[in-house]
């Protein structure tokens, strides 16, 4: 299979770029946009996910040859479930503020379909070397991209990142990018711009065929 | 892949599948559980620092404070720290000073702000019969406008000294709390709106008149219950 | 009579068209605009020419550019985004810093109609697509009135007109509350005549009345514009303000304030029948109309904001394919009316 | 000329009716040339309460029929005589638009007293002179989709065609010339003139006279007639006019196509109810089946009129033209499969 | 116990609050299945549905955590009881309503991982809702669900009929006009107040 070709590391790359888990699956957005708004949020919700999947990944994998097939689904949710009450009481712990700005929202990581995804369709199947850096580097991925998503709101909605000030006092603050539009139309730049890319990189190929082609005939 | 899942096409037994799930749930109890109570004193301590300082904030000659319950027969009594917070449970908050001597009530309240539920807490002095202090814990308004309630200077200056005395039958405010437009206040329990910001700050006048109006006087009925301190 | 050996062109019928073309309807609504704009300049003087022409500006030339970018002819000539700049401008606080402008006016262009396909495929209008993202972008420069006909509007400017790009504009101590703002907050009404005229203060363009309806019934008689979505607008809005005010005249302001205040009339006539987000059939217009008037009266009545009418016509936008779809008329020799397919 | 075997109304039986209007190669002059014999053969189970003689014009442009209105009454009413006992019809309706009052005034004035009818004024719209719009003005009925006249009892004939029936079948003659409307903006003495079949289209512009810079002539008028290749091709039976323009009179066809503003007047235009508009996207999509199984696609009649009022001058009844073949050839394929 | 009037609750969770559009929940379905209208809605009513349900479930063990004193089950028991009420409301259609199921059928095992059912359990706790006050919320939160969806879908399949550019194709226009729908509803701020 082609799977077993690739080292452990090209499963901890992709999920970095080429299987982005926001920009190209557009995957487990769902409780993770509400709290972009600043670069600090992102981060923490993005490493919190990314925690929570690489354990679940982990754990997963470790059982995959103990758990019948029939209970598979309601293990790993109950796994999951289980490292986000974690996730969710240790940022109790360590900021009561960060706490109060994510809300409810971390507790709604256990259904974000990334994870679910994952443990299903990659741990399941993996020894545990190889779904951990398939977890990291997926959850890296999402950080990532959650990440830049949250820099550019917070940057443009508040003119600050991490809560420092970035511009002259007399900044003018964009607040429809911090407001849940914001949210809409950073990713939906972000995967225009994705997009973008893709499509020059696909013409530079489709030139370059061409013009070997052309060399060939001659 | 080399390594599958077991591939016979037989169903799982029974006990297998019990033992699977028995098994994680049991590591999952233990996992939470041992989190939750590494975790809970730290959290607890928290949440009193971030409700102390809310307190002190709103009521700044307080040094320290105690919790009060509001018991069915309508008299206050104190509940000891460890236990606020219960849900849905009324608590007021009262402050005092170095001598031990009480300044004020810290009295939270909640109502519907622009966006979503505005939830606040306000310091009663007794000596003036005022509120004289506010402090926003919780608030969706817009940023940029409606969180203008929780910066504003002028905004905020409402609350330095708002009246809520009561009136003569001591069931009532003399004078409820109004929202007025920007800069047309003149009576001490008028509240001067931000301009941008209307909904937002008539939202917080309406919080505080229909909490005062509900809390003030069973406050100034009971005040036996909050003296002596600590 | 020809030489035989003339070659006849052939083309498919029918081989005559009607005079309309899409170029002229433009051009006809950009005209009966032309009143509206010009009272506009007059009202608020130098900061009001500023504005619009700031606005018409950044618009053309997005448009221009983009078309540039893709690669394809540009679509200028069509007049579409020259309404777009216009009305875009017309709806626009006059004292707003220039450079709110501009970034207003790309938005429209780029996010109002280019990322969608262009002319025809912008489903929302995309004067109001800029305009409501900015005021939720920029919500208290986008709520900063100055009043009109001042002394010395043309020779001097708001203080925030020329603010430097992307910094907060100082706020003039002159700023003027709209009469729906006065109303909403304070309970004051303003006089009718004041609003038919447009004595008032507001955006740039809404603050006539007489010349938007001018203007509109300029394109009715030229077949240009469908009138059922103004009228069943405004009989909305009038009906459903007449109810309240009936009930209680101290809470509810009277039906005709309604009519006359604020940008319901510019949204009715110039806005909400902008023939790309409309319904196509009769009674889809009408409850097209209906829909926008009804959401105006609430958000006005009930909401937090004192003026709904930009929200309402997006609104409406968004709902119109489903107006479409579901009033579609009975195909002729379909004898039971089809189910919604 | 020699005459064939006269056929009399008295004594004839329908089915001899019939035949002799197929000797006589009567055809629906009104453009459709569809065979009229064919038509009129009512098929068992089926019934006609209503004949109605059309004379509304099919397009804009022709006026052949209100000559033949004025010309021709009495073999009009000869010609319904005859329909009326093929078909079995209780009562005739002449169709006639308001813009030809006289032509109506002089029609009820030679109206015959022992026949069951009337003559009714129409609204002057295009397309009021097509079959389904008849029936929907006159009698409130519709022709179910896909169906045909008969099924609801009620069937069409052309004045002129009902005419020629009338004045060839007591002779026993076939048809051999029709009346043809010559005009357009290149046509020097525009009018109605009486054509031998099988004339060339050269010799007939010959004799009206035409600009030097004709440019484009249609057999039919112009909105669905089809355009002519060369003018040494001949008028038919189904040629009911002549339009030839110039090149400054086309010049409006000749505008950009833009993209479809939804504007609606095509909504307006459709005379059944059709969303051309819709249509037309679809069409630019190549979604055929579409069309066709959701939203009526066959039952446009390609009158032209949703290309005629679009501003943006997208080529609606063109493509929907080819989207109706295109459909009709996968039916074909798929019937030719099984 | 929250004040707050059911018509206030109501009017915040489907317009000013809306679940996808406010608050980013349920995007994945969201983008899923708002291509086609029929699919739009059908998923609307199913989710709806599911979210009655689990509303109910919810505040049922709700009550029950605080009565044994273990907030710390609360997240692990809802998705759990969530996701066994989606099964057992499945096998409940299939058997007594097949025409339901044949309409429902395919999005329920869907909602179980829909954080919009997950997110109203946790919300109505967390606002500390009564029974009633519940109940219209998932009624509100549903029909603001389903308005979402449904005005998505129409302007969805209108631009499927459009010259897109290629770069917006997809799931980046699928943002831009929810971001646009986002825009517009915030016009109904301050309705629920």
């Amino acid at each position: 299979m082609a799977v077993s070709t690739k080292t452990t590391t090209d499963e901890f790359i992709k999920g970095l770029w080429k299987d982005n888990p926001v920009f190209v699956q557009v995957l487990g957005m769902c409780p993770a946009l509400a709290v972009s708004n600043t670069a600090r949020n992102a981060l923490a919700m993005g490493l919190a996910t990314a925690f929570v999947l690489v354990m679940s990944n982990m754990v997963v994998s470790s059982l995959r040859s103990f758990i019948p097939k029939e209970v598979r689904i309601a293990t790993y949710i109950l796994v999951i479930a289980t490292f986000v009450t974690l996730v969710d009481y240790v940022i109790q712990a360590i900021s009561l503020d960060l706490y109060k700005a994510l809300g409810a929202f971390i507790s709604l990581i256990v259904v974000n379909c990334l994870i679910l995804g994952r443990a299903e369709a990659f741990a399941s199947k993996n020894t545990i070397a190889r779904s951990t850096m398939d977890g990291l580097g997926m959850g890296v991925g999402f950080a990532f991209a959650l990440f830049s998503i949250g820099a550019v709101r917070e940057i443009f909605g508040a003119g600050s990142l991490f809560g420092v000030s970035l511009f002259h006092d007399a900044f003018q603050d964009w607040v429809v990018m911090v407001l849940p539009s914001g949210g809409f139309f950073t990713l939906a730049g972000w995967l225009l711009l994705f997009n973008w890319i893709k499509q020059r990189k696909a013409q530079r190929e489709r030139a370059a065929t061409l013009s070997l082609t052309e060399e060939a005939a001659r | 892949m080399s390594r599958a899942l077991p591939a016979s096409p037989a169903p799982t037994s029974t006990w297998h599948m019990y033992r699977a799930m028995v098994g994680v749930g049991v590591c999952c109890g233990l996992l939470i559980v041992g989190v939750f109570q590494a975790t809970r004193p730290v959290i607890e301590r928290n949440k009193a620092e971030a409700l102390q300082s809310a307190i002190f904030q709103v009521l700044p000659d307080a040094t320290a404070s105690t919790t009060f319950r509001l018991r069915d027969s309508g008299d206050f009594a104190p509940v000891d720290g460890s236990a606020a917070g219960g849900d849905g449970e009324p608590l007021v908050y009262a402050g005092y000073d170095d001598d031990q001597k009480l300044v004020g009530l810290a009295v939270e309240a909640q109502g519907m702000g622009y966006q979503d539920v505005i939830r606040l807490i306000y310091g009663y002095s007794f000596a003036d019969e005022a509120i004289i202090g506010t402090q926003v814990l919780e608030s969706k308004e817009t940023p940029g406008l409606g969180d203008k309630i929780e910066t504003d200077p002028g905004f905020l200056e409402n609350f330095e000294r708002l009246d809520v005395s009561l009136a003569q039958d001591q069931s009532s405010l003399a004078h409820p709390i109004v929202p007025v437009r920007h800069g047309n206040k003149t009576q001490p329990w008028e509240v001067d709106g931000i301009t941008g910001a209307t909904i937002s700050s008539e939202a917080i006048a309406n919080i505080l008149n229909q909490s005062a109006q509900q809390w003030i006087p069973r406050i100034q009925r009971n005040l036996q219950d909050f003296q002596g301190g600590e | 009579m020809p030489a035989p050996g003339k070659t006849l062109e052939i083309r498919t019928s029918p081989h005559i068209l009607s005079g309309y073309s899409v170029d002229s309807i433009m051009f006809n609504v950009v005209l009966a605009l032309l009143p509206v704009t010009a009272f506009a300049i007059f009202a608020f003087g130098l900061a009001g020419l500023l504005t619009l022409s700031m606005a018409l500006v950044s618009c053309v030339l997005t448009e221009h550019l983009i078309c540039r970018a893709t690669g394809k002819p540009t679509t200028i000539g069509d007049w579409s985004v020259t309404i777009t700049g216009l009305l875009y401008g017309l709806t626009l606080p006059p004292s707003l810093p220039l450079w709110m402008v501009a970034v207003g006016g790309v938005i429209c262009v780029a996010m109002g109609k280019a990322l969608f396909g262009g002319l025809g495929y912008n489903t929302f209008n995309p004067a109001l697509v800029g305009r409501a993202v900015l005021q939720a972008a920029f919500p208290v420069a986008m709520t900063t009135w100055i009043a009109g006909f001042t002394a010395g509007r043309f020779t001097s400017l708001p203080s925030s007109t020329l603010t430097l790009p992307f910094t907060e504009p100082t706020v003039d101590a002159v700023t003027s509350a709209t009469p729906l703002a006065l109303w909403k907050f304070s309970r004051e009404t303003t006089a009718v005549a004041d609003l038919a005229t447009g004595f008032t203060s507001g955006s740039a363009g809404e603050t006539s009345s007489i010349l938007i309806i001018l203007g509109g019934l300029y394109l009715i008689a030229r077949n240009m514009m469908n009138w059922r979505i103004p009228v069943s607008i405004i009989a909305a809005v009038f009906v459903l303000s007449g109810a309240l005010h009936l009930v209680d005249p101290t809470r509810y302001a009277s039906p005709v304030f309604m009519i006359f205040s604020g940008g319901l009339m510019l949204g009715a006539m110039f806005m909400a029948s902008d023939m790309v987000g409309s319904p196509m059939t009769s009674i889809g217009c009408y409850l097209y109309g209906a829909l926008i008037g009804v959401v105006t009266v609430v958000i006005r009545t009930w909401g937090g904001l004192p003026e709904g009418v930009m929200y309402a016509i997006l609104l409406g936008n968004a709902v119109t394919p489903h107006l479409d779809r579901w009033f579609r008329p009975r195909v002729y020799g379909t004898a039971t009316k089809e189910a919604a397919s | 000329m020699e005459d064939g075997t006269p056929c009399p109304l008295d004594t004839s039986t329908p089915d001899e009716i019939i035949a002799a209007i197929q000797e006589a190669g009567v055809v629906g002059l009104g453009g459709a040339a569809f065979p009229t014999h064919v038509k009129l053969k009512v098929p068992e189970g089926k019934f006609v309460d209503t004949l109605i003689i059309n004379g509304a014009e099919c397009e804009p442009f022709l006026t052949t029929d209100h000559r033949v209105m004025l010309e021709q009454s009495d073999d009009i009413f000869v010609g319904i005589r005859y329909l009326l006992k093929v078909s079995g019809a209780e009562k005739v309706i002449i169709a006639v638009e308001a813009n030809k009052a006289d032509a109506a005034e002089h029609l009820r004035a030679t109206f015959p007293g022992d026949l069951n009818g009337s003559v009714e004024l129409l609204r002057v719209k295009y397309p009021q002179g097509a079959e389904k719009m008849l029936f929907a003005a006159l009698l409130g009925r519709e022709v179910p989709s896909g169906g045909l006249p008969l099924d609801i009892h009620a069937l069409c004939c052309n004045v002129a065609t009902t005419a020629e029936i009338g004045r060839l079948l007591p002779l026993g003659r076939g048809i051999q010339e029709r009346v043809i409307t010559v005009t357009g903006p290149a046509v020097k003495r525009k009018g109605n003139y009486r054509i031998p079949i099988g004339t060339p289209l050269r010799f007939l512009l010959e004799h009206v006279g035409v600009e030097e810079d004709v440019n484009r002539v249609f057999l039919g008028g112009p909105m669905m007639g089809g355009a002519a290749s060369s003018l040494d091709i001949s008028i038919t039976k189904g040629t009911s006019g002549v339009t030839a323009f110039t090149d400054s009179a086309a010049e409006r066809t000749h505008s950009p196509v833009y993209p479809c503003i939804r504007c609606g007047y095509c909504v307006d235009a459709c005379p059944i109810f059709l969303d051309p508009s819709l249509l037309g996207r679809l069409a630019a999509n190549q979604e055929f089946s579409v069309m066709a199984e959701r939203h009526n696609l066959m039952d446009c009649f390609e009158c032209g009129s949703c290309s005629f009022v679009c501003p943006s001058h997208i080529p609606l009844v063109q493509q929907f033209r080819a989207a109706k073949a295109a459909v009709r050839k996968a039916a074909a394929g798929k019937t030719g499969a099984t | 116990m929250n004040q707050e009037s059911l018509w206030s609750i109501f009017i915040n969770a489907s317009l000013v609050n809306n679940f996808v559009l406010a608050y980013f929940l349920g995007i994945c379905p969201f983008l899923g299945v708002s291509s086609k209208l029929e699919t739009a809605t059908r998923m609307g009513g199913a989710v709806t549905f599911v979210m009655l349900v689990s509303s109910v479930c919810a505040f049922g063990i709700q009550a029950l955590l605080v009565a044994i004193d273990a907030p710390y089950l609360k997240l692990i028991s809802f998705i759990a009881v969530i996701a066994s009420t989606v099964q057992l409301v499945e096998m409940f259609i299939k058997k007594f309503s097949p025409a339901l199921f044949r309409a429902l059928g395919i999005f329920l095992p869907l909602i179980t991982t829909n954080c919009a059912i997950l997110g109203l359990a946790l919300f109505q706790t967390n606002k500390g809702y009564g029974f009633v006050q519940s109940i219209v919320y998932a009624l509100g939160a549903g029909a603001g669900f389903t308005l979402a969806l449904v005005l998505m879908a129409g302007l969805r399949e209108k631009l499927d009929l459009a010259e897109v550019p290629d770069v917006t194709k997809g799931t980046a226009m699928a943002l831009m006009l929810a971001g646009l729908l986002s825009v517009t509803f915030m016009g109904f701020g301050g309705l629920g107040g």
